[in-house]
């Protein structure tokens, strides 16, 4: 299979499935090598995105997705009355950067994180598919624990979590002072205990 | 003290729960292990020098390693205390855990503040993206074969066939077997039309002639048969002679309906 | 709004829709009269079929649809299919094996010898197009007869049928034994551990 043929295979595939389909499959099918698909879905989607198409090509982890661009969105939405996509507020947006940089996360650390109940927002942020529940944890309890989703990686244009915005190190210089006191004071107690119990024995 | 036991209980319960953390507990159990004693044994301000050192090395390897610190550090020194402290001290050691905590907490959370306004950004353009629903698949599916298989693998299967029968009769006593591929009589049929059309009048005599072997001798017959029943051809009779002829110019559509 | 942008703006809008969608809607939306949405997905369409891509434009009336292209239906089903079909069960493998060793073969045949009602796998093994019909024997009932086809050949990974394992007389008393010897040099062969010793048995 040629180049060319290849990526219209995978323009049809992707365009039959609608949803995200795991490169490897369509490798099998085609013959070729995984490499060999992600290679002819890069060239498809620099196409797109050159040509100003009305679709786009979307890697998220080693799946691919078709969507329509996002340039045409405001038709897309006018002509078939779809709604359009809710903006996420501040809150929704906290909570899914939590999710999104320290998961897998149950809501108890959330809340821990944040400092209030969000169960409404993790709710809300399931609802629209930005976060799934992936088990739970082996603690007393056994509370769900979130991570989040392909639909969230797409959102955030991204192909995998690596590609996250770098989160800014905020450890305040009060914390890690506050711990060297503690261990100096640590290690001052238990000499002292150590000596005094070598002086008992 | 060769085997080092622990005494963890609450955070390990067995030695096989220990291949599942990773982190910090993984690294209290990697130190303890080097150290081969009990925690009650255990020499605190040696293990902090290890750690410290250990995140020393990360920080050197360029590994984001502030917030773990934190964490792990209290951890050492919860499970530690507990073991040196009793009644109020053991509270005051609760609180200072809370307040490193928290102080964890806060500065992850400072952290995630800082982050949304870029996620803000790309969300907005990302989330305009529109999937479709998937297209029905077409009921015709292919069923042609698509596994390989191993020639040896139908010797094993010829194998267990001839055991289970409890040996090999000859099989040609009972059943004829065919010794070559034989003519079939739709190709046959066709192969006539064909020669009728080509050269109109041929004797049935002709046709017998022109057949190379016993088996195609047969077939001519049968097609023959065929034909004159489904009104392809005609047979007339003239000095003796049987003479075969395309009716309807050889229309073969219904010489076409004769399949097996 | 250019030739160009239309013709993205009609690709997204269908894209995302899925399903056939009114030229007027998509004509009032872009702001231009129904014909130049006609035209516009006209040239699309040319465009699509021209350039082989995976995917078509198709108008019905006054309606306009994406597809897949016909020409990856195959490569479409096959990827996302769910259900595999399944492999070939030993019941099979026996008919397939008597019809390559013995062909060709009448069902009669196949059922003499394997002393059991083959006629549901012999179907089976002609839809999957493992064995065909190849005529009619020449005795009473004129019984169809069946050999075995090229993708035989290629799912067996060889390339015409003397190259099949030979098959010892099967007449013999001790035929069974010598097929099991037979069976047992060739997996020794595959592991390439026939020893030397061996050979002068």
């Amino acid at each position: 299979m040629d180049n060319k043929a290849l990526e219209s295979t995978i323009e049809a595939v992707l365009f039959a499935a609608g949803e995200p389909v795991p490169a490897g499959r369509i490798a099998s099918v085609a013959g070729v090598v995984e490499d060999e698909v992600f290679a002819a879905a890069k060239s498809l989607a620099d196409y797109y995105s050159y040509s100003q198409r009305g679709i786009c090509l979307v890697r998220t982890d080693d799946k691919l997705q078709l969507c329509s661009a996002p340039e045409y969105a405001g038709e897309v939405i006018h002509v078939l009355e779809k709604r359009r996509p809710p903006k996420l507020s501040q809150t929704s947006l906290e909570v899914l950067a939590i999710c999104a940089y320290f998961q897998p996360v149950t809501r108890a650390y959330v809340e821990q994180v944040r400092g209030v109940d969000s169960s409404y927002t993790m709710g809300v942020l399931l609802e629209r598919g930005l976060i799934e529940s992936c088990g739970r944890l082996d603690v007393p309890g056994r509370p769900t624990i979130y991570k989040t989703t392909d639909l969230f990686l797409r959102s955030m244009g991204i192909t995998n979590l690596s590609e996250l915005p770098k989160l800014p190190d905020m450890t305040s210089q009060d914390s890690i002072s506050k711990l060297n006191g503690i261990i100096e004071a640590i290690k001052a107690e238990e000499n002292g205990q150590l000596a005094i119990g070598d002086s008992e024995d | 003290m060769d085997n080092p036991t622990f005494h963890l209980e609450g955070i390990v319960k067995t030695r096989d729960e220990m291949q599942d953390f990773s982190g910090p507990l993984s690294l209290i159990l990697m130190l303890l292990s080097k150290n081969k004693i009990e925690i009650r044994d255990l020499k605190i301000s040696e293990i902090l020098d290890q750690y410290l050192a250990y995140i020393e090395q990360m920080q050197e390897m360029d590994l984001d390693v502030a917030s773990e610190f934190v964490q792990m550090a209290s951890h050492l020194l919860y499970i530690k205390t507990r073991t040196l402290l009793v009644g109020d001290e053991v509270e005051e050691l609760d609180e200072l855990m809370t307040s490193l905590e928290q102080l964890k907490c806060h500065d992850a959370y400072s952290s995630i503040k800082a982050i949304t306004p870029e996620l803000l950004t790309a969300y907005s353009r990302g989330s305009m993206t529109f999937s479709k629903p998937p297209e029905p698949l077409n009921p015709i599916i292919d069923k042609s074969y698509r596994y390989s298989h191993e020639p040896r693998e139908l010797l094993l299967a010829l194998s267990s066939v001839f055991s289970r029968s409890g040996g090999v009769q000859e099989p040609t006593k009972l059943v004829p077997m065919p010794k070559r591929i034989i003519y079939g009589v739709r190709e046959k049929c066709l192969q006539l039309v064909e020669l009728l059309r080509s050269c109109e009048g041929r004797t049935l005599k002709e046709l017998y002639l022109m057949s190379k072997s016993r088996s195609e001798v047969v077939a001519t017959f049968i097609s023959v048969l065929e034909l004159c029943s489904s009104g392809s051809i005609a047979i007339t009779e003239s000095g003796g002679e049987l003479s075969v002829s395309l009716v309807n110019d050889g229309d073969i559509r219904l010489s076409d309906m004769i399949t097996e």
